[in-house]
């Protein structure tokens, strides 16, 4: 760390140091073919299968007796599931966008975070995916929410909010792995010629589809790339929009206001970039990738990370003062409920974690250290989850009708829910930091070849 | 069909062959409805194996019959499948079973069948019509030919009968020594039984038995006497209101039934007397009540209620001005009042009453005064025997009897002789005076006061025999059980409070081969062969002159005209100064520590039903707790001894103590202790095993209404209570909303619908629509049962309903206003959904499983419902109910034979709520569509209406302007809950007015 | 470098893609097609019967009315199954001995009902009304097929949600006149369509309001 | 230079990609038409100087994504209108606002789908077996080397000038590729 930040002052100069191609090719691909980190990744895969084994039982545990094991009840009809089905999807946006956004903005500096960022984007998703249906009362008859010619004659609701959310979620998965795909093709080819052994050539080489990269090639793939790149930023939107929608299609106070949709769109981006930002901090140091994760893109992810925050809060503050100056007594009541009711510790624990603590990127200091940024990265995570509790919980419990209030406690089954999705996430992501490159090759080499172009034309200092 | 007699009818006597037609006749324009659904699923269930392990295990008694008689117990669980109606005639051993299989015009099948008879409350009869569906009854109605005010309407007890019919824990075999014994050997028993007594005339002989009103039983008991000289009948009612006829016995010199006529009240003071409270008279006084009151709504001349109670009840709720005192203050009370209106002496103590005390008691005397002849003084039938005398003469000096109160010859048995009493049959039995106790439903055992050892004492009589409907705790010490007919499935007879004699005839074969209690009895009289059947026709011939034609008509109407008890209004004998009130009680308790008070249980009553799990379940009016009975305290109270609601407490009341949860009940005067009875029970079946603790524990038979010096001590200890509503005010909003007099009559309804983006969506034909008057409700939750009922709603248990999972469509919210000692108001309001016009469930559902329909009801479809569980979170009245579990397929198949086929069982997963009924509109729709006319108004009523006793529900067309409901609409009280969401429900109310006493224009 | 792959290894990877491709959508068509067929619908099957009673013998051959054995078909949701004595107003006569009724006289002599098996059987949240269709003018043979031609019962119509529906939406070109509703060979006039409607209009059928979920469901 | 009878192709190796950029120009001018280039990341204008057309994929991404969006609101209006009219909660059986979102998300769905499949039909992706790939330098394409192919039939390889163009391209190495 020390003679990292000793180099510091040129570091933002350039995003990654000049090097020879083959390098980046060999410290990436390398990783893939013969995996340096045996053991180490052995065990973390086996902790998070047992996750995963966890999440196998409560499911099937839940499919068996039916949602009431978990702590809902009338009024509080939503509970965990729905908060960590929002918090998941959060999550899962920040990879796109990151990628898709810089892209567009032709940053240069994403080239060494997007691939895992996307990577990261796809897992999140996915566990998010699960939880509509397995919150299902009747999860069998799942398919009934998507358009189908069926016996019945019948047709999903257009106007509800979760079939959007169906079509977004399903929609958003597929055009992310198609991204994800297209991006990792080309390097995918390097791995094929890298690849010694017989099975590592077929494998990366079907996989590879027989990339050639010919100029017709790269033209036309990046044209695609960066169409679908285009395609992809609305689109995240549009994803946490209906999310947000979910709630704010509703009548119940505290959940419909016009500020959501932006509110989690925004607060998505913040805990993706969070998550980025830890598992930026955690790969470089584990697989020595200082040369190609650099403290440039640690600076460059506290700032992003500061500027969603703000944003957020932003989100936060908007929403509260909406509610009093809306001078609903519902909606003033559920906002003073928030501050010091019952559920008050998830809105303080959302306030601090997610604002307080984002006070410190303001500092290079601390935005360069990557310890720093790792537990900020991890305190928006965390604190974006209590907000997702507070909006489900703090609505529902406390509604109109003093008679039907109500109360909500997550029983175990809650809980494993939520650690046995983790425990999937990891799973999944050890497997690609394993059998992908988790950063992308050729784009890094382009970076490099920039520098040099630069380098050459600039009086070399 | 279900009318049949029993299978040892002798062919001679076939009364239904002829009465058949006319039941045909007169309830084909009730009948409605299909069995389809029931066929199918006893189809499959009687197919099972499942069903037929269930018969070995839950059907001992079953098994032990012979092989052919258990095929005919199987077939009549499947009656449905045979729409022939065979199964109704049940093991008929003669072919003269199968004439009644061409009989279509009795039984279409798939059409509902209703029978007027009787179920009995406090051995009370109240009046229903049961509906059956091939043979298998389903749901009570009110029988609104009854001449008994409110008989139209019934309440929750009521609506559970036919629960307790199919309750599968009721006793299903003869016992001897606890082992499966036969009808021939018990009446083997009472041959010799009856050798011995006829020569000692009866001397050892006791019969214990609790309110008796049957004309047929009291002949037979009269019978009995003859024939047995020296027995005793005892007669025991653990709650009853026996100390009426000691009241009486004091101010007249006879025993009589007071019979009150609110209809007539103007002012009502009542100490202590829970008018409007649970209880055999709660419809009919209910009904008084809320006629007067609809006639006078507009012109506010409403009659005004003043209470002085020592623990809240649905009359204090009612009151415009409520007085909190200890019980024992009653007599205190009444003297100064009955002293101030120049009765009797007692004026002088005024000295002794508080500043609140005399304040009310002026009011109250002045309100009475004024209005001479039109009010009423009502008295706790628990209160001593004296001051009820003296409060018969206030009524009677200020011109009130007659009016507002009269008196008849008592309906049931008079219980005025010490002799009869349950203490007496205690010492004789302590003095080993009894041979042989004879148990007739009653349950002593349980219900006995604690100081009599009653179960001990018992326990030296040499042959004791238990009949009643469930195997209970005195069964469990008797030698002989012999399980009891239920009044659905027996011919029986019985009066109702008002006295008219009514007709119990069965509306089922008898489930469990019980017999009834007439049969009983008339094995001891010797008359072995006697059906139920023939000693209600030997009566009632004799009444009727054996006209056949009369009889029929008899069983047509379910009661026999003009038997009404004769009433009268005599004047007091001897001078009031002859009342003495020997009643010390200090103002405050301090010096006699706390008064611990007994009261039955809203719900399960006296603990008859305990087993009843709607009846568990079912959120009791003040506490909204199901499951359990509570030491009801006051907050002051809770706060002196530091406990708080759930908080379990070592109550200890002349050396015997028990411990229960606490519940701080607003309203409940500072230093007494309501005991709730009625739980604690160890033999009431699975249900009711254990809930709850035993008030009987504690209670004497010399002061079973309330005791002075109890002490209540903490015991550090927490208990889980499930209630239904946690939250007790209306934090500010105007959810109920009351009006005094004159801003009633100001009054104007909500301003027009709020604008909307919305098309406007046109009803033209049909727009159903629901208005409730809280005005006339008294949160008596009839109607929350008689929706259970007919809707087929699960029991969830206590657990679930503690974790806020209860699935009642209708709910009655109770709130307060006011103070926590002193609430000024206690508010109900019951809510079913209010199928709102902008529903915002329906928006949210992805499945198109809740939407609108062509008649403005928000439809509710379970077989598309995927459990998203969106509606119920958008849906701002959470009307809305989940089935987080599989709570209905759980019920034993003879709770489901309960279930009405026209409603399907929701499964699990599946979100369900209030259809205003849709299965009688659909009926009535039908109906209509085939005689090519329009649904007339009032032809379709839903089941909570169909129950209330005040009539404070109406539902209808609100497309027809001159339909009730449209009627209702234009009230000045009119207003739509949370009208500012613009969700435009169909259910609206009506404000409540308060009375005049309470709004500063008294 | 040498080539990873043969020139062969395209065409296997080409062919495999379309075999994947085609293996999804058959199986989407197969399913779609299973769940419409006799299999799934019972359209067609015969059921195993107590007694193989033979509409085509009792309505066509002997002429019998529906509503003979039917008989609450007109006041009622159910049609009604015949109780075993209708059975033997006849067969007390005639047949007396035959095998073939032996279980008929069996019930009648121990009580116990023929379990005869569900042919025209709709779920159980689906609350079909035989009355007033009756009276609405829909035939017998609409939904239950020509009896009349079936030795042994089976089912004359899918009763899928669908077809239901697709009466309830325009229930003109099924309707008859009242008086045919039990006429197993009564033909439609030429003009169907203006004949239905005619029906329609003099039997106030509510078309359009046939469609809400209340109509069937509860 | 070795010489194999009659090769498919030569294949210059540059170390850089100016160098890959200025040969292909270079050539191009020499009147070479059948040309490719082999970069391990995409060079900004080598397919232009090579004399690739411009490819058609936005075209694609167009039709692609119209179709989405106009087949979701047809579906949505149908089903809602036509299909199964039923009023939910007295909203419009058309409710536009709340079809727009199904249908831009089926709209970005087609155009993503079109353009992947335009793309990789236009690349006629997936080749597993190529030609180039026999060239023992080849695997370098990948990596950190520049090729530039020149098919054996193109003409000017047999007119010595066009030859001599290629042996001062600055070229690393000049590989045969094997028929």
């Amino acid at each position: 760390m020390a003679d990292e930040r000793a180099i510091n002052p040129q570091a933002p100069a350039q995003t990654v140091p000049l090097q020879p191609y083959a390098s980046v090719s060999d410290q990436i691909a390398m990783i893939p073919l013969h995996y340096p980190l045996r053991r180490r990744w052995l065990i973390g895969l086996g902790i998070s299968a047992l996750f995963t084994g966890l999440l196998v039982v409560a499911i099937g545990y839940l499919f068996y007796a039916g949602v009431g094991i978990w702590g809902i009840n009338s009024p509080v009809f939503w509970g965990l599931a729905i908060a960590n089905y929002v918090w998941w999807i959060g999550l899962g946006n920040a990879g796109t966008l990151i990628s898709a956004l810089l892209l567009l903005l032709s940053q240069q500096w994403r080239n060494s975070l997007n691939r895992f960022a996307e990577a990261m984007t796809l897992f999140a998703v996915f566990c998010a995916a699960l939880f509509p249906i397995i919150h299902l009362g009747r999860p069998w008859f799942f398919y009934w929410l998507l358009p189908y010619p069926n016996v019945m004659a019948l047709w999903p609701q257009f106007r509800s909010p979760l079939v959007w959310d169906v079509f977004a979620n399903v929609i958003y998965l597929l055009v992310s792995i198609i991204f994800f795909y297209i991006g990792l093709i080309p390097d995918l080819a390097t791995v094929r010629d890298k690849a010694r052994g017989r099975v590592g050539q077929v494998f990366f080489g079907v996989l590879s589809l027989g990339w050639r990269g010919s100029a017709a090639h790269w033209q036309r793939w990046r044209r695609t790339y960066r169409f679908c790149a285009a395609l992809a930023v609305p689109l995240v939107v549009s994803v946490h929009s209906g999310v947000a929608m979910l709630f704010s299609v509703g009548q119940l106070a505290g959940w419909q206001t016009t500020i959501f949709p932006p509110y989690f769109v925004m607060g998505a981006m913040f805990s993706g970039f969070g998550v980025v930002a830890m598992i930026a901090v955690v790969l470089r140091s584990t697989f020595r990738l200082d040369s190609l994760v650099t403290i440039r893109h640690l600076d460059l992810l506290g700032k992003v990370l500061l500027a969603s925050g703000l944003m957020t809060s932003y989100g936060y503050i908007m929403d509260a003062f909406t509610a009093w100056y809306s001078g609903d007594p519902f909606e003033r009541a559920t906002l003073f409920d928030r501050f010091g009711g019952a559920y008050a510790w998830s809105y303080w624990a959302a306030v601090i974690l997610n604002f307080v603590v984002i006070q410190g990127l303001w500092f290079g200091a601390v935005r360069r250290d990557p310890m720093w940024l790792f537990f900020i990265g991890a305190s928006v995570m965390i604190g974006m989850w209590f907000e997702r509790y507070m909006l489900v919980v703090t609505t529902l419990y406390h509604d109109f009708l003093p008679s039907s209030w109500g109360w909500y406690v997550a029983t175990f089954w809650d809980w494993a829910l939520l650690a046995g999705t983790i425990g999937l996430f990891f799973f999944l992501f050890l497997l690609f930091v394993r059998f992908l490159p988790m950063i992308s090759i050729f784009e890094v080499k382009e970076v490099l070849r920039e520098e040099r172009v630069e380098a050459r034309h600039a009086p070399s200092r | 069909m279900a009318s049949l007699p029993p299978a040892n009818d002798s062919p001679s006597v076939d009364p239904t062959a002829k009465v058949a037609p006319d039941l045909a006749t007169l309830r084909h324009r009730l009948a409605s409805g299909t069995g389809r659904r029931f066929w199918r699923s006893l189809e499959d269930l009687a197919e099972s194996d499942d069903f037929r392990r269930f018969v070995e295990a839950e059907f001992p008694a079953a098994l032990e019959l012979s092989e052919t008689s258990r095929r005919n117990f199987l077939r009549l669980m499947a009656a449905p499948m045979m729409l022939g109606g065979l199964a109704a005639c049940g093991d008929m051993p003669d072919e003269k079973a199968l004439p009644y299989i061409n009989q279509p015009e009795i039984l279409v099948p798939g059409k509902a069948l209703y029978f007027a008879t009787a179920t009995l409350f406090e051995g009370y009869a109240q009046p229903v019509l049961a509906e059956t569906h091939v043979g298998r009854p389903t749901k009570l109605e009110g029988n609104p030919d009854h001449p008994m005010a409110g008989a139209g309407t019934t309440d929750a007890f009521a609506q559970a009968a036919v629960l307790e019919l199919y309750d599968p824990d009721r006793s299903r075999a003869i016992t001897f020594l606890g082992r499966i014994a036969t009808w021939d050997a018990f009446q083997g028993v009472t041959v010799g039984l009856r050798d011995r007594l006829r020569e000692n005339k009866g001397g050892d002989l006791r019969i214990l038995i609790d309110t008796v009103t049957s004309p047929t039983l009291r002949r037979q008991l009269d019978d009995l006497r003859a024939a047995f000289p020296q027995a005793r009948l005892h007669h025991f009612e653990p709650v009853g209101a026996a100390l009426r006829h000691q009241g009486t016995l004091r101010a007249f010199g006879r025993p009589l039934d007071v019979h009150y006529r609110l209809e007539n009240a103007a002012v009502i003071v009542s100490l202590e007397d829970d008018i409007f409270g649970p209880g055999p008279s709660q419809v009919r006084h209910a009904a008084q009540w809320s006629q007067r009151r609809r006639d006078h709504q507009q012109d506010g001349d409403l009659t005004r209620l003043h209470v002085a109670e020592s623990t809240p009840t649905l009359t204090g709720a009612l009151a415009g001005t409520t007085l909190n005192a200890a019980s024992q203050r009653m007599p205190v009370l009444l003297a100064n009042l009955a002293g101030s209106l120049g009765v009797g002496e007692g004026n002088t103590a005024e000295a002794a009453l508080t500043q609140g005390e005399q304040a009310w008691v002026r009011t109250a005397a002045g309100e009475l005064a004024a209005h001479r002849g039109i009010g009423l003084l009502a008295l706790g039938a628990h209160l001593p025997a004296d001051a009820q005398a003296l409060a018969h003469r206030v009524n009677h000096a200020l011109g009130n009897a007659g009016v507002t109160v009269v008196y008849s010859e008592p309906v049931g048995l008079a219980a005025t002789d010490e002799a009869s009493a349950l203490l007496a049959l205690a010492e004789a039995m302590a003095a080993g005076e009894v041979e042989t106790l004879v148990v007739l439903g009653a349950n002593p055992v349980y219900t006995a006061p604690a100081d009599l050892d009653f179960a001990n004492r018992m326990d030296r009589v040499s042959l004791r025999i238990h009949a009643g409907l469930y195997y209970d705790e005195t069964a469990s010490h008797c030698h002989w059980h012999i399980p009891l007919t239920h009044p659905l499935e027996s011919w029986s007879d019985a009066r109702a409070v008002d006295g008219t004699a009514s007709m119990l005839q069965p509306t089922v074969k008898p489930l469990f081969g019980g017999k009834s209690v007439h049969e009983v009895v008339a094995t001891l009289l010797g008359q072995l062969n006697a059906t139920a059947y023939d000693l209600l026709r030997e009566t009632w011939d004799a009444c009727l002159g054996g006209d056949e034609k009369a009889w029929r008509q008899v069983l047509n109407d379910g009661f026999v005209a003009d038997s009404v008890a004769q009433t009268e209004a005599p004047a007091p004998q001897g001078a009031a100064a002859e009342v003495s009130l020997a009643i010390g009680v200090p103002a405050s308790g301090e010096a006699s520590g706390l008064e611990a008070i007994f009261r039955p249980d809203p719900c399960v009553w006296d603990g008859r039903f305990s087993n009843l799990a709607w009846l568990q379940e079912l959120p009791k009016p003040l506490t909204k707790l199901t499951w359990d009975n509570v030491l009801a305290i006051s907050a002051r109270l809770a706060e002196g001894l530091d406990l708080g609601a759930g908080d379990e407490a070592e109550l200890t009341v002349k050396g015997r103590s028990v411990r229960g949860p606490v519940w701080i009940l607003p309203g409940q005067a500072e230093r007494t202790i309501t005991v709730f009875l009625g739980y604690g029970r160890s033999r009431a079946g699975r249900v009711g095993d254990g809930a709850g603790f035993n008030g009987y524990a504690v209670r004497t038979s010399a002061e079973p209404w309330a005791v002075p010096g109890a002490a209540l001590r903490r015991t550090g200890k927490r208990l889980r209570l499930a209630t239904t509503q946690n939250h007790a005010t209306m934090d500010g909003g105007d959810f109920v909303r009351t009006m005094s007099v004159t801003e009633a009559r100001a009054a104007h309804p909500d301003e027009p619908l709020a604008p909307t983006f919305y098309p406007q969506w046109e009803y033209p034909k049909y727009a159903w629509a629901m208005s409730i008057d809280l005005d006339l409700c008294i949160g008596c939750n009839a109607c929350v049962v008689a929706c259970q009922a007919e809707n087929n709603i699960p029991v969830v248990g206590k657990e679930q309903v503690e974790a806020g999972r209860e699935m009642h469509w209708i709910r009655v919210d109770r709130y307060y206003e006011g103070g926590l000692d002193r609430p000024d108001r206690t508010l109900f309001q019951p809510l079913p959904c209010m199928h709102c016009e902008q529903a915002p469930c329906e928006v949210g559902c992805p499945v198109n499983a809740t939407v609108h329909g062509p008649e403005g009801l928000n439809q509710m479809v379970y077989n598309r419902c995927v459990g998203t569980r969106t509606c119920a979170s958008y849906c701002p009245y959470k009307v809305r109910r989940f089935n987080f579990f599989e709570y209905a397929a759980t019920d034993s198949p003879l709770l489901q034979a309960q279930r009405n086929p026209n409603v399907t069982v929701r499964a699990r997963g599946v979100m369900e709520k209030c259809t205003y009924c849709v299965q009688r509109i659909s009926a009535a729709r039908i109906e209509a569509q085939k005689e090519g006319r329009p649904i007339r108004d009032g032809e379709v009523v839903t089941a909570c209406q169909s129950a209330c006793p005040t009539q404070a529900i109406v539902f209808g067309n609100q497309a027809d302007p001159d339909s009730g409901v449209s009627r209702r609409q234009q009230s000045p009280r009119q207003y739509t809950l949370l009208r500012e969401l613009n969700t435009r429900p169909r259910t609206t109310y009506q404000a409540r007015i308060l009375d005049k006493a309470s709004d500063g224009e008294a | 470098m040498a080539q990873i792959f043969s020139p062969g290894a395209d065409i296997w990877l080409r062919v495999a893609m379309i075999a994947v491709a085609s293996v999804v959508v058959g199986l989407l068509l197969v399913g779609g097609g299973v769940v419409r067929s006799d299999y799934m619908t019972r359209q067609n099957v015969v059921r195993e019967q107590p007694v193989p009673f033979s509409h085509q013998h009792h309505v066509a051959g002997l002429g019998l009315d529906c509503r003979y054995c039917h008989t609450s078909v007109e006041q009622s949701a159910t049609a009604g199954f015949p109780p075993t004595h209708t059975c033997m107003t006849c067969h007390s006569q005639i047949w007396t001995d035959a095998p073939v009724l032996e279980p008929v006289r069996q019930s009648l002599a121990t009580g116990t009902p023929l379990r005869w098996t569900w042919v025209n059987k709709l779920p159980q949240f689906v609350y079909f009304n035989h009355s007033i269709h009756v009276s609405k003018g829909v035939g017998c043979v609409t939904c239950h097929g020509q009896v009349d031609t079936m030795p042994l019962m089976r089912r004359g119509q899918p009763l899928l949600m669908q077809w239901c529906l697709d009466c309830h939406r325009n229930p003109a070109p099924n309707l008859r006149p009242r008086e045919a509703v039990f006429d197993m060979t009564w033909t439609p006039p030429a003009d169907r369509e203006a004949f239905g409607k005619a029906l329609v209009e003099r039997y106030h059928i509510d078309v359009g309001n046939l469609t809400h979920c209340y109509i069937c469901h509860r | 230079m070795p010489q194999a009878d009659n090769p498919r192709a030569l294949l210059l190796e540059f170390a850089t990609g100016d160098d890959l950029l200025a040969a292909a120009g270079r050539v191009r001018e020499a009147g070479y038409r059948q040309l490719d280039a082999f970069s391990p990341f995409p060079l900004e204008g080598l397919a232009e100087t090579i004399g690739d057309k411009a490819t058609r994929i936005p075209w694609f991404a167009l039709i692609g994504g119209a179709a989405g969006a106009l087949g979701g609101l047809f579906m949505q209006w149908y089903a809602n209108v036509v299909s199964y009219p039923l009023n939910i909660g007295g909203r419009p059986l058309a409710s536009w606002p709340a079809f727009i979102l199904p249908a831009f998300e089926l709209a970005v769905l087609g155009a993503v789908l079109a353009a992947v499949m335009g793309m990789l039909i236009e690349n006629g992706l997936p080749r597993l077996h190529h030609p180039v790939f026999e060239a023992e330098r080849f695997g370098c394409a990948s990596d950190d080397r520049f090729f530039l192919w020149i098919a054996s039939s193109d003409p000017h390889l047999s007119y010595p000038a066009g030859r001599a163009v290629l042996d001062d391209l600055g070229a690393v190495a000049i590989h045969e590729v094997p028929a």
